[in-house]
């Protein structure tokens, strides 16, 4: 029998028929249960279908990465970026080359940039269709799945296409980008954004209208704007509960302009009314449930598509190259910085700390899956079983990022 | 090669059915598995109803209860159900308010 | 034919019962064998209708293009797998429960008729047998999960308990309005009632079995234990529920079990409600005129015929449940019980209540000519039951 | 289909299964045993109603008893007992007592059952409906036939003693109108004994599953 930590074992061992006197039955979700997302593992005190705590255990894949980044120079950790949240490998890589480029005053050419928003929203819809995917999953339905990844498949394609790998690219640098996009790269993501977007509307018929999908997740694990804003849950989770706020938008303005010219809307609820085009909300819904979280997702697609589209265009009347990756061994300038980025996820952050060398003192990263599955206990609080991998499955953690 | 039934045969199956009935209510201390005896006991009636009821049975003469039987049968079954059910919920307060389904332990009868 | 085989044998009389026990065995493996062959067909369906939905093939590569020997090779696999019994588990009672399973659902299909003269056994309540067997089912199931001695096993085995013992209330109510309008449980007789053009089909015959028709639907999904009602396996909240500790052939037992349950609520679903072997249009009355026909060879192809009818109607019902499992999202346990309750038993209820009245005000039907009366019924069982004595 | 050697090989068949599974149920020491071993006594049971020409009070039997009351009582074993395959205790003088009892119950009953001749006072005659055979004038037992008798109209117009019916008999329309009002009593006061209080600290949910 596993000792759980803070538990008496001997309240458990129950011996003979006349000394059963527990009520509540403690259950090990995970590490290797199915809807975890991963190796995560959550410890249920519950009473039959009734859950009355949830304790997320987390630890299993830690890999010292930020230890790491204080070993190596930072274009050698960027292949260190991309495992973390293994589902948007060019987010974590945009958000480290960004950190050091802040600190070194670096800026990257126009095509750079406008690469680097189609590369970088690309990504995020992939790690949203990975997201809605297992969701479906979480709840039961295997369809779902099933056409997320296909979708998925495409996109990676494409990124094979550009940099050979198809989960960890490694290929937003310090500086720019590590090649250009190969000839007719460009029509075949056009093509794809073109027979993608009516897939999202099927998806919306699976999901996000079905009647038992919304049974399942209106009004389940509501997690309220204080809430939200206290426990730092950031990104999708943090705008599922209505706060009006996106880095693209509202964050470091050494990021923002790399969106800047650039037309697109936040996925939030206002008025009851998400971004069009998408079907309407329903009336069981209450914000910052599982369902807005996961509606949140889907409106991002939509945007996201909007955004590959437009920096294609830039991308076609810009001048010059795509900029050049920095010294494998430059020299840091001595200082401090701080850039967070909106990922898929939530708002990842990368900290350096430099002496001047070409090796950072310290480095540090801000998970955004690690705050909001800190906020799994709240919801899960009263909930019942089935509820749990629906809550989980909506927080949408990558364990990577978490343990880092 | 084997001799027919008759309701002989029966009735035997349902005295073997009546004595392990009331062995397993007196030797049981768990509340389900008196009541499980219970079953067995209603069961053993059950049986001699039919036995007496069965035209297979009496080839050569009516049956001395014809729908009586049956319909005794159906009776004691839906009495069992309910007292299975009542039985049941009894246990389930029982344990929880004593903590056990022993029935020695609840003799105390203060409310 | 047990006569028939101890006369062959010109045996004694006193060893008449080896030839009884063995024709006894004979059918018994007959019958097993249309089950097994029922339960691989739906295996590979499954496969290949979750193909169809996912934008994908299904299985290709075993058996030609389409793959059709895989669920042998499913088999070959699952029985070549170590078979595993959990240290915290009892072991008899983990041995026995996928039998007690499967044990139930073989025996459904004893009374079940596959055409007005095809029925192993010819139960004078068959409609009330195969609903009271099928209920049975669920014990073995709950013995599984309590047995394995894991929490999750044991919350599907709890799951399960609730879940199906709740459904076969409403279950029962609806299969109890085609009983009402024929006014027998032989589903031969009821069989033989819907005989005609499709309109004379149960379902067919008045608003309240229409409503009674899916209610049935409803809880013969839930009552199987089929997505999207697979709670107690729900393998992304449960593991796998119940048989979370299974593997190998008693994991395989028990998948027998699902699905052979799946074509034999289905197959009483025909006989109750979808005119049972009688096609949409009556062809067989026109090819081989009335019923009474003595013709061995006749008889014999209009049998063959209503058999043919009834397999096409089961296999339709059994895509549809496929399909209904591959396209929806699972439920919550509190809300397929509320559903239970809530709706289905209300409604059900109402929709017997609704039938009574209906036979008793327009016992005509709405047009006056509807469906065969009570009298012309039982007319049509003593014909039927008669062809079925008479060798 | 069954000849009288059928019929005694799938009685000496059922009745091996009722008895072993009513000794597996005393002679178990875990409770879920003791409800595995009922199961099957009380499915030969059902059986053996089949074979005695009961057809629907067999088919009752499964529903009711093995398909109901068993599935309740396996889920009050779980609802009772946390952990897995609770070892039964017993002690030996509750044994001795059981054997006492036990010794001369059987001695009595075995007695009674040997004594029982049945005499045979009517020709019979063979159904051609159900290839059973039955005494001349005794109309076979229907569900039909069951549930008039229920409703209240005497079925039994021949009595086992070859008399007419007598006036006053009219059925079991007052026990079964009786056993009903009892059930839903029964309903009603198990779920009022069973209902648990929700536990403290817990605030219990609706049936959108907002926190209230």
């Amino acid at each position: 029998m596993n000792v759980i930590p803070g538990v008496d074992p001997e309240d458990f061992s129950v011996t003979s028929e006349t000394e059963v006197r527990t009520e509540e039955l403690l259950i090990n979700m995970g590490p290797q249960h199915p809807s975890t997302h991963g190796v995560l593992r959550v410890v249920l005190r519950t009473d039959g279908e009734l859950v009355l705590e949830a304790i997320p255990h987390i630890g299993y894949l830690h890999r010292c990465a930020e230890k790491i980044g204080e070993k190596v120079t930072p274009r050698q950790f960027i292949p260190y970026t991309d495992r973390m949240d293994y589902l948007a490998g060019m987010n974590m890589n945009l958000g480290w080359a960004l950190t050091v480029e802040k600190l070194l005053g670096l800026e990257v050419p126009e095509k750079a940039r406008h690469l680097r928003v189609l590369i970088v929203e690309l990504n995020r819809i992939a790690s949203h269709l990975v997201a809605a995917g297992t969701y479906g999953l979480d709840l039961g339905s295997f369809t779902p799945f099933v056409h997320c990844f296909r979708e998925r498949e495409k996109i990676l394609n494409l990124f094979e296409a550009v940099c050979g790998a198809r989960l960890t690219y490694s290929y937003i640098t310090v500086g720019g980008l590590m090649a250009d996009l190969p000839s007719g790269w460009l029509d075949q993501c056009e093509a794809f954004l073109d027979q993608f977007e009516p897939v999202i509307d099927d998806l919306h018929d699976l999901l996000s209208v079905n009647h038992i999908f919304v049974k399942r997740t209106a009004g389940v694990g509501v997690l309220s704007r204080e809430l939200a804003v206290d426990y730092g849950c950031t990104g999708p989770v943090l705008r599922g509960s209505g706060v009006d706020w996106d880095l693209r938008r509202d964050g470091d303005p050494f990021y923002t302009r790399m969106y800047r010219d650039y037309d697109f809307e936040v996925a939030v609820c206002r008025d009851g009314k998400y971004p069009q085009p998408s079907p309407p909300v329903p009336t069981e819904a209450v914000l910052g449930d599982c369902w807005h979280r996961f509606f949140v997702r889907m409106v991002e697609v939509v945007q996201s598509v909007r955004l590959v589209r437009q920096a294609i265009e830039k991308y076609r009347l810009a001048e010059g190259d795509i900029g050049q990756p920095i010294k494998l061994n430059q020299k840091l300038p001595p200082g401090e910085v701080y850039l967070e980025t909106e990922c898929p996820k939530g708002q990842m952050g990368f900290m350096i700390v430099s002496l001047g060398e070409a090796i950072p003192w310290r480095v540090r990263a801000r998970s955004s899956s690690f705050c909001n599955l800190s906020v799994l206990p709240e919801l899960c609080r009263g909930c019942l079983v089935a509820d749990v991998p629906a809550i989980v499955g909506s927080l949408d953690i990558v364990l990577g990022e978490v343990d880092r | 090669m084997f001799s027919p039934i008759t309701p002989a045969h029966y009735l035997f199956v349902g005295i073997v059915l009546f004595v392990t009935g009331m062995i397993c209510l007196l030797t049981k201390r768990n509340i389900i598995a008196i009541l499980i005896g219970v079953e067995l006991i209603l069961n053993a009636a059950n049986i001699n109803f039919i036995a007496f009821s069965s035209p297979v049975l009496f080839p050569k003469r009516v049956p001395p209860l014809v729908l009586d039987g049956q319909i005794f049968v159906l009776f004691v079954m839906i009495l069992a159900a309910a007292e299975a059910a009542v039985a049941l919920a009894i246990a389930l307060h029982f344990y929880s308010r004593f903590g056990t389904v022993d029935v020695d332990q609840g003799d105390e009868l203060k409310g | 034919m047990a006569q028939w085989l101890s006369d062959w044998l010109t045996l004694s009389p006193q060893w008449e019962w080896v030839a009884y026990l063995t024709v006894a065995l004979l059918q018994a493996v007959i019958l097993l064998a249309l089950v097994m062959t029922a339960v691989a067909l739906a295996t590979w369906a499954e496969r290949k209708v979750a193909g169809r939905i996912q934008d994908r093939l299904g299985p290709t590569r075993v058996g030609g293009r389409f793959g059709w020997l895989q669920p042998l090779a499913d088999g070959l696999k699952l029985f070549t797998k170590e078979d595993l019994i959990p240290a915290n588990a009892d072991a008899v009672l983990f041995r026995l429960a996928p039998y007690l399973s499967f044990a139930p659902v073989f025996g459904v299909f004893m009374a079940l008729p596959f055409s007005d003269g095809w029925v192993a056994h010819h139960f004078n309540t068959a409609a009330f047998f195969i609903l009271a067997v099928l209920g049975l089912e669920v014990f073995g199931i709950i013995l599984g999960g309590y047995a394995s001695g894991s929490k999750w096993s044991l919350l599907g085995g709890m799951r399960e308990a609730a879940q199906v013992v709740s459904y076969e209330v409403p279950l029962a109510f609806s299969a109890m309005l085609p009983i009402l309008l024929a006014g027998t449980m032989d589903l031969v007789a009821i069989g033989e009632a819907q005989r005609g053009w499709f309109w004379n089909w149960f379902v067919f015959h008045d608003p309240f079995t229409f409503v009674a028709f899916w209610i049935y639907v409803i809880c013969a999904v839930a009552g199987t234990n089929r997505a999207p009602f697979d709670l107690a396996e729900a393998e992304s909240e449960l593991v796998a529920g119940f048989h979370t500790e299974y593997s190998g052939f008693r994991w395989s037992v028990f998948y027998m079990g699902e699905y052979a349950a799946m074509a034999a609520v289905c197959g009483l679903g025909v006989v109750l409600f979808l005119g049972g072997w009688n096609g949409p249009i009556p062809v067989a009355e026109w090819l081989f005129g009335p019923a009474s026909s003595t013709s061995p060879i006749v008889n014999f192809l209009s049998q063959l015929l209503g058999a043919v009818n009834f397999i096409i109607k089961c296999i339709i019902g059994v895509v549809f449940m496929i399909s209904l499992r591959w396209t929806l999202p699972r439920p919550r346990i509190d809300q397929v019980m509320s559903m239970c309750w809530k709706y289905c038993f209300p409604l059900a209820a109402l929709a017997f209540l609704g039938a009574t009245l209906w036979v008793l005000m327009l016992p005509d039907g709405l047009l006056g000519q509807g469906h065969p009366k009570a009298s012309t019924c039982e007319q049509s069982v003593m014909v039927t039951v008669e062809r079925i004595e008479t060798p | 289909m069954t000849g009288p050697d059928g019929m005694a090989i799938l009685f000496w068949l059922f009745a091996i299964v009722t008895c072993g599974g009513a000794l597996v149920v005393v002679l178990s020491r875990h409770i879920v045993r003791a409800a595995v071993g009922l199961i099957l006594s009380l499915f030969g049971v059902a059986m053996l109603f089949l074979l005695a020409g009961a057809e629907f009070v067999g088919a009752m039997q499964l529903m009711i008893y093995v398909g109901g009351t068993v599935v309740l009582l396996a889920f009050g074993v779980m609802l009772t007992a946390r952990r897995p395959l609770l070892p039964l205790s017993t002690t030996r003088d509750q044994w001795l007592a059981a054997v006492l009892l036990a010794c001369p119950l059987t001695v009595i009953l075995v007695q009674a059952a040997l004594s029982y001749a049945p005499t045979d006072s009517v020709s019979a005659q063979v159904d051609a409906h159900s290839g059973v055979s039955t005494p001349v004038g005794m109309l076979p037992v229907t569900p039909a036939r069951l549930g008039m008798a229920l409703l209240g109209f005497s079925q039994d117009n021949h009595r086992p003693d070859g008399g007419e019916v007598s006036h006053g008999d009219s059925g079991y329309l007052l026990p079964f109108e009786l056993i009903s009002v009892h059930l839903l009593v029964v309903l009603i006061g198990a779920a009022y004994l069973a209902r648990r209080e929700v536990p403290s600290g817990m605030t219990p949910r609706d049936n959108q599953g907002q926190l209230q």
